[in-house]
């Protein structure tokens, strides 16, 4: 009887197989980085805005307090984004004809808002509450890094309810005292001693803060 | 929701309504289109956004240019203000975030609401956002504006200035507004000539014709049912259908609810018509047909010996012992008792009302009077006189400032066709509706929540209405239309203006200010009056034997026809029938059976010649020769939720026979029609199925104990049950079926709290109602007279929740406090959850309900509230977004939550105050307490769930007399 | 090793019947190594379906075509299209969910089981019951998906490395089914390839065109037939079977989970497990036969699925059907026994309530039609048997559509209780999966052979002076 | 000795022939040699004088490899990774983890005894020398081959013929390699 298959059909069959595998395992693979690559996440890619605004300059230069323009960010779930009047309150005396500025001008004078593209989304099911978590310790860096170094402001983290369970499971190794809150610069000598010592001192319900509640309603 | 986008509404002149023909009443299911289908994709997509495979969209982040003062973007703010109905205001509290309101709670402050209030002013919020109102100003059905209608207003005036303003008439609604009636009598000063009138449909002639016959003059009565032990409702429904129905609720509640210690509860007898919600709260409730009743007060008083005997009584020997055992109730409680007549009831009722409270001395205590804080003026006979100039053809211009006669006004009076011989017909109105069709003017009435007013509350404290919102389209108010013609200023001013001129003085501004934040000027409310009764004479009209009888009453949902476009009243499953977005002719069932008719069949009614076709809805406890027909449905030029739900059944009602009709002609056509009702009505199948418990006061005293009778025995398990221990707070609730009164607030508070969707007659037909509480309505004994019991049922927030043990995803699991929690983001819709509840309390998103296309309606939605999308579990989680901000905001401060401080929406609009939630692991609490009665008891607790949710047993205190 | 020819025992067979049933030939007389091959193999490789074939494919396709409307609009619309609602949140789809599970059993049960304890008579409808298996299990795993009201996440169910830190929840028994109609799946498959592989050698060998060799020959992997060959085959063989076994009992059993662990009246019953795989094996057998019975027609395989098959068949629905009815009679005793009013009520209400009339319809299908089995002449008898087949497998449908819906519509809150009626959509999805179903089956026979050929060789070695 | 063919290759009609030419040649002392069958024959493995198959060992343990890591996945997401108070159940739920177990148990079981199957009988293996024997399709229907290979050592391509020829076999060829 003659052969159906030529020697070589084996090495190709068999390869083929393995390639079989190897790709469905690179595929998995692929979309797993894929997902929590900054390209899905966004995570360290600053966005364009209307006005080219640098926390570098304003933290970083000029020394300014978040609080300054996030004005509700100590008792309010949203931090607060800066009203065209508190842009210029400065803007009125220094640099008051910059080209760059004149979308901020242009938005007081015709009263209609400037837009901004928004940096840290959280999907609309998730209910965040600022308020709370800078009572309870937690500093602007935690979340969003080191804004004084960034000219154009990105999300320093992806935001995944994975990111955000790191702290809610240990949140000693993240809480700081409330006097540090907004020192973007601020570290801890011993954080996990200190961050212990804190969460007692804050009265941070640890067991509870893993509840689908805490975020979800 | 139901509703396409609005862009589509604003290219179609509204009142060419017929265009909306498009989809029927309420369907959930928009026509199909590419556009819609990408939107329901995306829809089903976001709740999935990051799992799924896309990449979150950029959102923009928008702040405002200039920052309101007191607003902390992300915090709501509330103000008091007020909703006028019937004349009457009421005391709001209006949640408002990022300056649209979200919510409307009652006025803790305001004496007629008390921190309450009824389903009306809660389904008012819908109302605002309603992307039917009307929105332009018409002439002859054509968009124009504001100017030129003022223009030619004054120009108007001024050619009727020199006959003094003979031919022109003014037809508004019953008004208690102090700056409305002067700004009227300013105009009428200058038109001498003017005429006012004054009708609504609901109005209170019967009660003011039956004061003028008894005291000589027009009073109005205050009832304390605190005060009362011994109650006679003479068909008043007193508890849900009059002016001052929240007032009342609490205070009847008052002298029942589950008390630790009670001496005595307060009984209620009541003789109606039909089933109404006060009935259903009655300890002895006497079904009789509404001639009947005048004959009943008659006997009575005959029996109390307040006259003698007349015409030889024609009782039935039920009836008779009735009276009888009800007689020496009412005399062992001089004083202390409270006879109270039914505005659809006649003058001579309320006169042996007023005489029978006056011979028991309850005026005075169970009882006082003061002057009416409206015109009590008839407002029939002053509807009839504009008909009469109307038809006349001596009507020069008719100003219509808000209602709709030309669909209320009775029959025989034709308003529509007098209307067309009026020279010229200014109509204002929030809606484009059957009486705007026939004007040459329309203008678009604000709603309340978008304008400046006042009004009196029953007790005649002068509550003051401030808008929330600018409003939304070119709108005006009553004040600013009279306006046109003296000063042209705007709301805000005349109101203000008014005030300071009547409370001149040093500090008005800061009087004025505590007003605008109390909601009320403190202090207004009328003096006591004192009356004295004259002599009169009562010969009730006997009624023919066998003969038929209608009986009209407003529709408990949608009042007057007013709220027809209200997707939230039309889906509100009616107390009682459980009827949803449809009225009916409510017959009894033996009457029923004896013409073979069966719910949902077409019937022929006759009245005086005219003829009225409508389905039956059988009612338990509806009086065998009586038909009682709700007025309000079947509009015709009207929105897309009103169009084709219903039945005008003003087309029966005439000047003659207002509330009762007699002599009706009733055939079945044949025809069949479907109604929808949430509640298929089922006696309880098993005395031992204790879903529902209850017993008498007596038994209570004798046998404390009597409600826990039932196998409550933890059950044996595999596992040592896990106490999942906590530092923290366990919330729980309690429910006192005895307080409740089933009047239906709890279900819109919660559907406005939390984004519950509408979902239309058809799907309401399918058994998809999405309401997360639920009032279910039992009825035991004989249907002819049933006892009617009232179970709200939210979630339970099981402790052993079987919902949760076959969630295949965790979408539904319990919290260290102890809440049933439903992470809708995670549920995949298997819907096993709702299977394995016991009390199927679980709600599910079949098709996009909630409609994420209009924008009209986005403003409507809580922001701490997620809105479900299509194919997800949805239930009550004790309003946890009230709860996460209230433990956000104490820890905030570093203290705890205070009892009493944090409350569910259920819980805050109950005028009976029968709900109750807080902390049950602090014995303290409210809730400790009420779960500590004896009366506690868990519904299927026998299934070893542990229901967080318990109820308090149902005490009735009936008279040994009539169990006997 | 010896064997010997005759049914397992059967408790409800009576004796008499099953001897004479067992002098009844396994394989007709006259077959060789030679015909077998060239008979099985033939109608595959070279004979031309016949006429009946393209009409059945033609039906099915249309079937499966009516399926995909259904699944479009599904997905387009969601589960709203269906006739479910609160409290009735579960209707046809699982009702067909379970059926087609139950239908599967058969396969498993004759190529497993009865592999086991050697019954001979499993080799000529092995192969074909185990591909029926595979497609029912098909048709079954599509419900679960589609029952979600966001099928889009179906793979939340599980266990993968995702973004948000989460597991399924593994105490529901949807969970496991997941795991259980997948394994089931994945074994049945395996079960059928190992035993297919040295047939697809003998295609190969015998295939008249390249095209085919190479097909067959790739799907063969080089099959040899050696001693070492049949030495690890058979012994894999027999594992497999060891293995699917036990998922006879385990995956109907799983399936039954869905209800008994549930609360609900008429669910939460202990009886369930035991009963439902009953169940399945009865509908299973009653699937083979609707299918079998046409085909040995239609290709005239008499000599292969001879009356002796028909007849074992037959006894083990009977067996089946009895333990089936003693379920029946169970549910209604300990309704009455456990002196439980929401059971009792449920009780009432399914066979007097409603839907009373689709219980009796059940009782009539499910009891009182397979009494005939009773006799010999039915069960020999392909057209009677048929008949009381096809009953059985409608009133298994039917018992799952009574169960599921009776108890859902009337449980413990009265206020709740509510009538479910199906839409069209939900009798489209029916039919259409019963498309998918015979589109499957109809190519199955267009190109594998329906009979083991190399069992059938081995058969022949034991027949009577069966040396070739 | 090495030649360039793969083995002699004997034909026979009746599986008893083979059987007993098998048996001889073991005893004879022949090692490299192999069956071919239409069908399972018992026995012939052992009168070739293999050992009992590897695959029972295989499967035994990966069912157990799979059923303590499925326990162990359940074990761990419930209890370690993220506990939650379902329906106030223990965190360790050890019943309602047994199917999933049972199930994983099942699969890991089955899908090693086919791989492993296969793995022992080196498949899948396309091209294979004694395809090249006249008349070999016939393997894999009706016909029996004893093939003696070349690489035995006592492998003698005339001798072998010789022993080969004594059991009557309808043909006897030169397997090419």
């Amino acid at each position: 009887m003659a052969q159906i298959f030529s020697r070589r059909s084996d090495s190709i069959l068999r390869a083929s197989l393995l390639l079989l595998l190897v790709v469905t395992l690179a595929g998995a693979f692929v979309l797993h980085t894929m997902y929590w690559s900054p390209y899905a996440t966004r995570e360290t890619v600053p966005l364009d805005q209307p006005v080219p605004f640098s926390h570098k300059h304003h933290v970083y230069g000029l020394g300014i307090d978040c609080r300054f323009c996030h004005t509700s960010v100590e008792k309010s779930a949203f931090a607060g984004v800066p009203t065209t009047e508190t842009c210029m309150t400065c803007h009125s005396q220094i640099w008051k004809d910059a080209p760059i500025l004149a979308p901020v001008r242009q938005s007081l004078a015709t009263g209609v808002p400037l837009r901004w593209n928004r940096v840290y989304d959280t999907p609309d099911f998730v209910f965040f509450n600022h308020g709370i978590h800078v009572s309870k310790g937690i500093g602007c860096a935690t979340c969003h890094g080191q804004l004084d170094q960034m000219p154009l402001t990105w999300k320093s983290h992806n935001l995944y309810m994975k990111w955000c369970l790191e702290c809610h499971r240990a949140p000693e190794k993240f809480i700081r005292p409330r006097s540090e809150i907004f020192n973007l610069n601020w570290q801890a000598e011993d954080q996990l001693v200190l961050g212990k010592k804190l969460v007692a001192e804050y009265e941070v319900h640890t067991n509870q803060l893993t509840d689908c509640s805490m975020c979800h309603r | 929701m139901i509703w396409r986008s609005l862009d589509e509404l604003a290219a179609v002149p509204a009142f060419q309504s017929a265009r909306h023909n498009e989809f029927p009443p309420g369907a959930t299911e928009p026509p199909v289109n590419r556009r819609d289908f990408l939107k329901l994709m995306a829809a089903s997509m976001a709740l999935a956004s990051l799992p799924a495979c896309t990449r979150q969209p950029i959102e923009k982040i928008v702040p405002y240019v200039k920052q309101p003062e007191e607003l902390v973007p992300g915090n709501p703010l509330f103000y008091a203000t007020a909703m006028t109905l019937g004349g009457f205001a009421s005391g709001l509290m209006i949640e408002s975030h990022e300056g649209h309101p979200t919510k409307i709670e009652g006025n803790p402050g305001h004496p007629s609401s008390l921190g309450a209030t009824n389903v009306l002013q809660q389904a008012a919020l819908l109302d605002l956002y309603d992307p039917d109102r009307s929105q332009t100003v018409l002439n002859h059905g054509q968009p124009s504006t504001w100017e030129s209608f003022a223009t030619a207003f004054q120009a108007q005036m001024q050619s009727v200035q020199a006959n003094h303003g003979r031919g022109v008439h003014i037809l508004t609604e019953t008004i208690s507004s102090p700056t409305l009636r002067s700004q009227l009598q300013t105009l009428l000063g200058k038109y001498p000539e003017a005429r006012w009138h004054q009708y609504e449909p609901v109005n209170r002639d019967n009660a003011f014709a039956g004061a003028r016959l008894a005291f000589g003059e027009a009073v109005e009565m205050h009832c304390h049912f605190d005060r009362a032990k011994v109650i006679l409702s003479l068909d008043s429904d007193f508890l849900y259908g009059h002016p001052d129905n929240l007032r009342h609720a609490l205070a009847f509640a008052d002298g029942r609810r589950a008390q630790s210690g009670r001496a005595d509860m307060n009984r209620l007898y009541v003789v109606e018509s039909s089933a109404s919600v006060t009935g259903s709260n009655a300890d002895h409730r006497l079904p009789l047909n509404a001639t009947g009743i005048a004959r009943f007060a008659y006997e009575l008083a005959t029996r109390l010996g307040l006259m003698a005997a007349g015409s030889p009584s024609e009782l039935t020997p039920e009836t008779r012992k009735w009276i009888y055992a009800l007689a020496d109730d009412l005399l062992q409680n001089e004083g202390t008792s409270l006879v109270i007549a039914g505005e659809n009831q006649p003058p001579d009722v309320h006169v042996l009302a007023h005489n029978i409270n006056d011979f028991l001395g309850n005026i005075g205590h169970t009882v006082t009077f003061t002057e009416p804080v409206i015109n009590p003026a008839s407002q029939i006979e002053s509807l009839r006189d504009l008909i009469a100039a109307l038809h006349a053809g001596s009507v020069e211009t008719l100003l219509i400032l808000g209602g709709n006669p030309t669909f209320t006004a009775p029959a025989d009076f034709d308003f529509p066709a007098g209307l067309l011989k009026a020279k010229s017909c200014i109509h204002l109105s929030t809606e484009v509706n059957e009486t705007s069709a026939l004007c040459e003017w329309h203008i678009p009435q604000n709603h309340f929540l978008e304008s400046w007013s006042d009004g009196r509350a029953f007790d005649g404290t002068v509550s003051i209405v401030q808008p929330l919102i600018l409003p939304l389209y070119a709108g005006k108010s009553a004040h600013e239309v009279l306006d046109v013609v003296t000063l042209g200023r705007s709301d805000y001013d005349i109101v203000h203006d008014f005030w300071s001129q009547k409370m001149a003085g040093l500090d008005f501004e800061k009087n004025w200010r505590q007003a605008l934040h109390d909601g009320y000027f403190a202090n207004t409310r009328l003096p006591e009056k004192r009356v004295s009764l004259r002599t009169f004479q009562i010969t009730p009209v006997a009624q023919k034997t066998g003969s038929l009888e209608i009986t009209f009453s407003p529709d408990p949902n949608i009042h007057d026809g007013r709220f027809a476009n209200n997707a939230w009243l039309q889906e509100l499953p009616q107390p009682v029938t459980k009827l949803t977005w449809d009225n009916a002719a409510l017959l009894s069932p033996g009457f029923a059976a004896k013409e073979g008719l069966a719910n949902g069949d077409i019937v022929d009614l006759e009245l005086n010649g005219r003829r009225l076709s409508l389905p039956v809805w059988i009612t338990p406890g509806q009086p065998d020769d009586s038909i009682a027909l709700h007025f309000g449905g079947g509009r015709s030029h009207v929105g897309r939720v009103g169009k084709n739900a219903g039945f005008n059944t003003y087309t029966l009602r005439t000047s003659d026979s207002l509330y009762i009709g007699r002599d009706v002609r009733m055939q079945k056509t044949g025809g069949h029609y479907p109604l929808v009702t949430t509640q298929t009505q089922h006696a309880i199948d098993s005395e031992e199925r204790q879903i529902f418990r209850e017993g008498t006061f007596a038994d209570f005293k004798a046998d404390p104990e009597f409600a826990k009778k039932s196998s409550e025995t933890p059950i044996e398990t595999l596992f040592k049950p896990e106490e999942f221990k906590t530092d923290g707070y366990r919330w729980g609730m309690a429910i006192d079926l005895t307080a409740c009164i089933g009047c239906n607030a709890c279900i819109l508070a919660c559907q406005s709290e939390n984004n519950i969707p509408v979902v239309g007659k058809d799907q309401v037909s399918k058994g998809r109602i999405m309401h997360w509480i639920r009032v279910d309505t039992y009825f035991r004994g004989t249907p002819e007279n049933p006892d009617m019991n009232h179970q709200p049922v939210p979630c339970m927030q099981c402790e052993n929740a079987p919902c949760e043990l076959v969630c295949p995803v965790g979408a539904t699991v319990h919290d260290k406090e102890g809440l049933n929690l439903q992470v809708y983001n995670r549920c995949v819709g298997t819907r096993y959850c709702s299977n394995n509840c016991p009390y199927k309390v679980r709600r599910f998103n079949f098709f996009q309900y909630a409609d994420y296309h209009d924008t009209t309606l986005k403003p409507l939605w809580n922001p701490n509230v997620t809105v479900r999308s299509r194919g997800v579990m949805e239930k009550c989680t004790y309003c946890i977004q009230r709860i996460s901000m209230a433990r956000i905001g104490s820890e905030e401060q570093g203290h705890k939550i205070q009892d009493g401080q944090l409350k569910t929406a259920c819980q805050q609009v109950c005028p009976a105050r029968a709900i109750v939630f807080g902390d049950i692991g602090d014995p303290k609490s409210a809730v400790s307490k009420l779960k500590a009665n004896n009366l506690n008891f868990s519904m299927l607790g026998e299934l070893n769930t542990r229901p967080r949710t318990t109820y308090l047993a149902k005490l009735r205190n009936p008279n040994p007399q009539l169990t006997t | 090793m010896a064997y010997t020819a005759q049914t397992g025992p059967t408790p409800d067979s009576p004796k008499t019947n099953l001897a004479d049933a067992s002098a009844m030939p396994l394989i007709g007389p006259t077959e060789t190594f030679e015909s077998v091959t060239q008979n099985i193999g033939g109608i595959v490789l070279t004979q031309k379906p016949p006429r009946s074939w393209f009409f059945g494919a033609g039906v099915a396709f249309i079937l499966l075509m009516v399926l995909l409307c259904a699944i479009s609009w599904l997905l387009y619309r969601g589960v709203g299209i269906w006739g479910i609602n609160i409290p009735v949140a579960w209707g046809f789809a699982i009702v067909n969910f379970v059926w087609w599970i139950g239908i599967g059993h058969a396969g498993t049960f004759i190529s497993a089981i009865l592999l086991l304890v050697h019954q001979q008579w499993r080799t000529s409808i092995n192969r074909l019951t185990e591909a029926m298996t595979l497609f029912a299990v098909a048709c079954a795993g599509l419900f679960p998906l589609l029952h979600l009201g966001r099928p889009l996440v179906f793979y939340w169910l599980f266990p993968y490395p995702d973004t948000m830190g989460l597991w399924p929840q593994f105490r529901s028994p949807l969970v496991w089914d997941v795991f259980a109609v997948s394994t089931y799946f994945t074994v049945s498959f395996l079960f059928w390839y190992a035993g297919l592989i040295p047939d697809l050698a003998s295609l190969r060998d015998r295939a008249p065109t390249r095209r085919k060799k190479v097909i067959y020959g790739i799907l063969a992997l080089g099959w040899r037939g050696s001693a070492a060959h049949w030495q690890n085959h058979q012994s894999a063989y027999l594992l497999l079977a060891g293995l699917a076994a036990p998922l006879v009992l385990s995956v109907h059993s799983v399936v039954s989970f869905d209800f008994a662990v549930a609360i609900v009246p008429g669910w939460h019953s202990t009886i369930f497990p035991p009963y439902f795989v009953a169940g399945a094996i009865y509908s299973g057998f009653a699937m083979v036969l609707n299918i079998v019975i046409p085909i040995r027609k239609i290709y005239g395989l008499e000599n292969y699925i001879t009356a002796r098959h028909l007849n074992n068949m037959a006894v083990i629905m009977l067996a089946t059907g009895m333990m089936v009815t003693y379920g029946y009679v169970m549910e209604a005793f300990m309704a009455w026994y456990s002196g439980d009013v929401f059971e009792q009520s449920m009780m009432a209400n399914r066979a007097f309530g409603p839907y009373g009339w689709i219980f009796w319809a059940l009782i009539l299908l499910n009891v009182i039609l397979p009494q005939a089995l009773w006799f010999k002449r039915i069960r020999t008898t392909p057209a009677t048997l048929f008949f009381v087949a096809l009953a059985i497998n409608i009133g298994m449908w039917v018992e799952r559509f009574v169960i599921v819906i009776t108890s859902l519509q009337h449980d413990f809150t009265p206020s709740a209780w509510r009538l479910y009626r199906p839409t069209f959509w939900d009798w489209a999805t029916l039919a259409g999966s019963i498309g998918l179903f015979l589109t499957l089956l109809f190519l199955f026979l267009r190109v594998l052979p329906m009979i083991s050929i190399f069992e059938m060789r081995k058969l022949i070695t034991e027949k009577p002076g069966g040396r070739a | 000795m090495k030649t360039d063919i793969h083995g002699l290759m004997a034909e026979f009609v009746n599986v008893n022939e083979l059987l007993a030419a098998a048996k001889a040649a073991r005893d004879h002392g022949y090692r490299r040699m192999d069956a071919y069958t239409p069908f399972p024959v018992e026995d012939l493995a052992e009168h070739l004088g293999r050992k009992k198959s590897r695959v029972p060992l295989i499967v035994l343990i990966a069912a157990i490899c799979g059923g303590t890591g499925g326990y162990f996945m359940q074990w761990y997401a419930a209890v370690i990774d993220y506990p939650l108070n379902v329906a106030g159940r223990p965190l360790h739920t050890w019943p309602a983890f047994i199917p999933i177990t049972f199930e994983l148990t099942i699969l890991s079981g089955a899908l090693a005894g086919l791989l492993g199957m296969l793995l022992l009988n080196r498949l899948p293996q396309l091209y294979h020398p004694v395809f090249n024997a006249p008349g070999f399709a016939r393997a894999s229907t009706d016909k029996f081959f004893l093939c003696i290979e070349s690489s035995d050592p006592k492998f003698d391509l005339v001798a072998t013929r010789k022993f080969l020829e004594t059991f009557r076999p309808v043909l006897i060829s030169e397997v090419p390699a």
